[in-house]
């Protein structure tokens, strides 16, 4: 974990309420971020509004930089969003345990990456990192949806990882692009011819509640990564608790920090 | 070099001011890969009950104007696995330790007194009389001075520990809760705690939080908090630990002022992990800019 | 298009629910360059007393974290003065309009119920029991439930005004105060006053304010105030008018699911004086968004 | 008075913490402009830290802009600061009574202008407008005092006010600029030789004080622009009020609003 005040390098303006931030980072920060980790974020100007800092997913990262996208939803995306280069920004992270290690050729499994709309953040940094480590892609599925066309975001490069042989399914509620429906249709359908496969997904909460609902359908294991509201990030506030199945005692059921013990977490366990 | 020793019960002399407020520091261990916590005055741990308990469900916390809601309903590990758990981890750490503690009733309180009674590495209780969901006969311990009074001297009769007693604010005379708690045997007095604040979710058309109501804390309280303690500092002879709202070092100096002997970091914890150790340095810059030989005579200096 | 009507008090039919607080739209015509102030619910105008008052001396307001301290005084030019020069004004402007009363005893109060009895051009009264400088034998009116009710039934028997009693935040128990003054007579409620707070001048070692204490308005206390509105409004028929941090419509909107029939809109008028039309007509806005046939079917609507 | 959102052209650093800002205006509010006279400058972003706008003397204006001079001391002048052209701030003014209208000219008197510190903004303000006028400075003198050079501001522009017939002199707490001293020396001495002059004067309390009773000495008029803590700028928060002596009746006194019946009053009313 590290805490420290970076730079903004670039602010690029996605669709017309979601930025993309590249920071400088330091390469110890770089070389401890995984798919799946998180970043607290913060303006630095000493004012107190807002207050608390920010969790966002670490999306994508080279040696000295990190990336991170930004959904305007209220008063802290908003204002980080706006930050152009040059802007300090307060740092604390890679925090969180994110996706296991996965390799799909070893384990000859077909992983189901699934993305609801912000989700995408959280599940580009898997595929990121595979294609920035130069890994294949083969036996990997990204089913990825969304409200209408215009919140499909980063669709050019999740394109280009074809070349690696991802293969990338989009929906959208409207229709607009790919099938219309729900993120999870696509995930049931694939998922009957390979039901022994691994599944890692993120997005919305009744989302993730169906795709468990899929997954204890199939009997199949799969991950989810959860976005509880954070107001520390590393354990300490207890704010961000979900509730899980206790394995120690079937009959119990106990809590687990999000921040510390996830987000990503074994979708069995979770109990919504 | 300032001397920022402070003496906040007596024997029990920290090496500067700052402390850390229950349930914004973890059992303080979470926070050692950021700074030697051994460095704070000491550092107070999450509220402990008898059982273990698992809080409440829903959203937990939301944030407010310069301020944060929190609902966590004092989840927390129990005594027993304090003492086996986390104790220990403390004392390696070379931490000054005060626990928190709360109860459903005064023999909880009593019989958690007792049981921490003579444990190496305590170095003092701080009873937790205002979490709103414990009551003396309808009424809040907190609210009610001769309530609170009784749970005090019922406390004290189960320790030898020194005690401080943690005020809430949600009440029209705080004075006299300090007095009364001072009279029952409290060697100092902790405020404040929160406020009880609620947010809505307009679009939802339902509270924010799974509670409905949470504790307001933050910069926000400060203000609040800062006037309590200083018309509690009038009146009582005990020490006062002010808590609310303290985000650096200069909040920190103007507790003092007010008549605190020491403050404890809340809701600055979880913005910056280092706050506490960067207030507690911030406050000795201070006061040897300003010359000043020990901090107990800045304490209460206010003009 | 949304039917904003709103009962305030029986008989007493407001355009809309958004209304000015008392001490911070001054007489009202200051803000006539701003918007036209006849399309507010209604505006309140500074409190008055029966002899003019000069208010107080040294620094009387103080920025803090999302909010204000203010130890004006209750500076004002006194009733007599205020039927003469000032009311004229506002009837010409077309204001409904509320007059904010208060007094150094009961009989003050009395006297003014008295002379504003039956006057063209007011409304209602509101009576302010929270202003921390009166005190009924040492406990002010407003902390006190059984000194509260007698006031406010003590000003009942001198008009016919509607009465709206306007609480104070800093009790331990506001639904007590609300309860007995509802039994007195009251016709509705406003809440919250002030919270009392305190600003320290580090560097001058002395408080910010003239007064030591003042207090404390703005988004800071909204989760306060949005807390004792919601508890209130559990316990009480009357109407109640909701205060505190108000800023925007959404702000106002919050309130009214919480249970508050009208809201008065504070602080946010310093900062834009056209912040008390813009939320009227955002909430319009936004109920007309929601396709809300009456804002009466809203209010109280938190699930 | 006018409320807009005004943006800013240019952002000026003139020292460590001082910094001159060029807003955008409409003509209407250029037209309203006089010497001495304010506005209410907040943050336009939606955030509640800081609250309350901050006041500060119009500088200089010209058709559709005008320029504030804002010195950092706390967290309003240190956020308004860091805007940079093209940033939105929100504006109301603007506000309070100017400087009387003055031609030294036709009323053949001497004008004393007195600034300390950061008063040379509103000092500094009836100059420009005398400049930007083609207006004559011949018998006006401005004594400028300040802690040291690095204080000094607009020297430049003042300096070339020469040619206008405006005579300078500075002086500074440590003397690393023009006389060692304060300000009130400089006036002390030329008001000997002119007692039925005309006096300004803006700067911190205690140099007004000692203005104040300068000019009561030499029984000669002049007007004090104050700067007290403002939460409104336009009458109805009574946050700003000044004791003065009451004209209806000596015996008593009365609180004036310095935002709308101020900030510039005669030297005599004024109970510091
Ligand atoms: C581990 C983790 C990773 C995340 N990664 C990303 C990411 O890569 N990109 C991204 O845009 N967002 C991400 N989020 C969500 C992001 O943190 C929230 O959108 C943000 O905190 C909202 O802050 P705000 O001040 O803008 O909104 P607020 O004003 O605080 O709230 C506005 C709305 O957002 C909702 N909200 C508040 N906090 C959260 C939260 N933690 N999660 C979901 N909704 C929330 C509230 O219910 C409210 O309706 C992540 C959250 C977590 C916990
Ligand atoms: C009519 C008027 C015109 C002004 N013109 C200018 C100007 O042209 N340029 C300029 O730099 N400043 C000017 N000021 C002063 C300026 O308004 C304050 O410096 C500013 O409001 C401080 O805000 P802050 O948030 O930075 O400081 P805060 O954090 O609010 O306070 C920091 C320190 O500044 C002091 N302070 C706060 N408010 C004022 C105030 N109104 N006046 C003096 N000191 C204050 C406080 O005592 C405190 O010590 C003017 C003030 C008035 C009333
Ligand atoms: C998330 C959270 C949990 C808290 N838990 C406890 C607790 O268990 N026991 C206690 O006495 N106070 C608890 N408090 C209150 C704090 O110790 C402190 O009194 C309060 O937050 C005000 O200080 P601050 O404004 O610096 O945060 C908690 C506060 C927060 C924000
Ligand atoms: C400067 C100032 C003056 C006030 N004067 C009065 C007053 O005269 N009478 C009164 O009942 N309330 C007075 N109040 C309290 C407000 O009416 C209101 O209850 C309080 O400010 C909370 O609302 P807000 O947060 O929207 O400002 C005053 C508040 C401020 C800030
Ligand atoms: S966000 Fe604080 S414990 Fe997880
Ligand atoms: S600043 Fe509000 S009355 Fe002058």
């Amino acid at each position: 974990m590290y805490l420290f005040n970076s730079e903004v390098v670039k602010n690029q303006k996605l669709t017309q309420n979601i930025f993309r931030l590249r920071l400088k980072a330091a390469n110890d920060f770089c070389r401890a971020a995984t798919p799946g980790k998180f970043v607290m974020l913060g303006s630095d100007d000493g004012l107190f509004d807002p207050l608390l800092r920010r969790p966002f997913g670490i999306c994508r990262w080279g040696s000295d930089w990190f990336e991170v996208i930004i959904k305007v939803v209220g008063r802290g995306s908003s204002q980080l969003s706006k930050f152009e280069k040059g802007v300090s920004v307060a740092v604390h992270g890679p925090l969180g345990n994110g996706y296991p290690n996965n390799n799909p050729k070893n384990d000859q499994k077909t992983l189901f990456l699934v993305a609801g709309g912000m989700g995408i953040a959280s599940i580009a940094s898997y595929l990121f990192s595979a294609l920035d480590r130069n890994q294949s892609l083969a036996g990997t599925f990204l089913f990825y949806g969304a409200a209408n066309y215009s919140e499909l975001i980063l669709l050019n490069e999740l394109t280009a990882a074809d070349a690696f042989g991802l293969q990338l399914q989009t929906i959208t509620d409207d229709g607009s692009c790919g099938r219309q429906g729900l993120v999870t249709q696509l995930l049931t359908h694939e998922l009957q011819s390979r039901p022994q496969s691994q599944v890692f997904a993120c997005g919305p909460e009744p989302m993730l509640k169906s795709v468990q609902k899929v997954l204890l359908e199939a009997d199949c294991d799969g991950y989810l990564s959860l976005e509880n509201r954070m107001a520390c990030g590393f354990g300490v506030c207890l704010g961000c608790v979900q509730t899980m199945i206790n394995k120690d005692d079937d009959a119990n059921v106990k809590t687990a920090k999000v921040c510390t013990q996830g987000p990503v977490f074994p979708a069995r366990q979770v109990i919504f | 070099m300032v001397d920022l020793k402070v003496e906040i019960a007596p024997g029990v002399t920290l090496k500067n001011p700052v402390l850390t407020a229950s349930g914004t520091f973890g059992y303080g261990r979470e926070y050692a890969p950021y700074f030697d916590i051994s460095k704070l005055g000491a550092i107070i741990t999450k509220g402990l009950s008898w059982q273990p308990k698992i809080g409440n469900s829903g959203v937990r916390i939301t944030e407010t104007a310069c301020g944060m809601l929190n609902a966590i309903g004092l989840e927390n590990i129990g005594v027993e696995r304090f003492l086996t758990d986390e104790l220990p981890i403390l004392q390696k750490l070379n931490a000054t330790v005060i626990v928190n503690i709360f109860g459903n009733n005064q023999d909880d309180y009593a019989n958690l007194a007792a049981k921490l009674d003579g444990i190496i590495g305590i170095a003092a209780l701080e009873i937790n009389i205002s979490c709103p969901n414990v009551k003396a006969g309808g009424i809040q311990f907190g609210i009610d001075p001769q309530a609170a009074a009784k749970l005090v001297a019922a406390v004290r009769k189960k320790t030898s520990l020194p005690l401080i007693t943690k005020l809430s604010p949600n009440v029209s005379d705080i004075v006299m809760v300090a007095k009364a708690v001072e009279e029952a045997g409290s060697d100092s007095l902790s405020l404040i705690n929160t406020l009880i604040g609620m947010a809505i979710d307009l679009d939802r058309k339902r509270p924010v939080l799974g509670n409905v109501t949470g504790g307001l804390s933050g910069p926000a309280i400060k203000p609040v908090a800062l006037r309590m303690v200083y018309q509690v500092a009038q009146v009582v002879s005990i020490p006062i630990i002010g808590i609310g709202g303290i985000s650096n070092a200069r909040d920190a100096l103007e507790f003092l002022l007010a008549g605190a002997t020491a403050v404890e970091v809340g809701t600055a914890n979880f913005i910056n992990p280092r706050a506490a150790i960067e207030i507690a340095e911030g406050v000795e810059k201070y006061l040897d800019e300003q010359g000043c030989v020990k901090v107990t005579d800045f304490i209460g200096s206010l003009a």
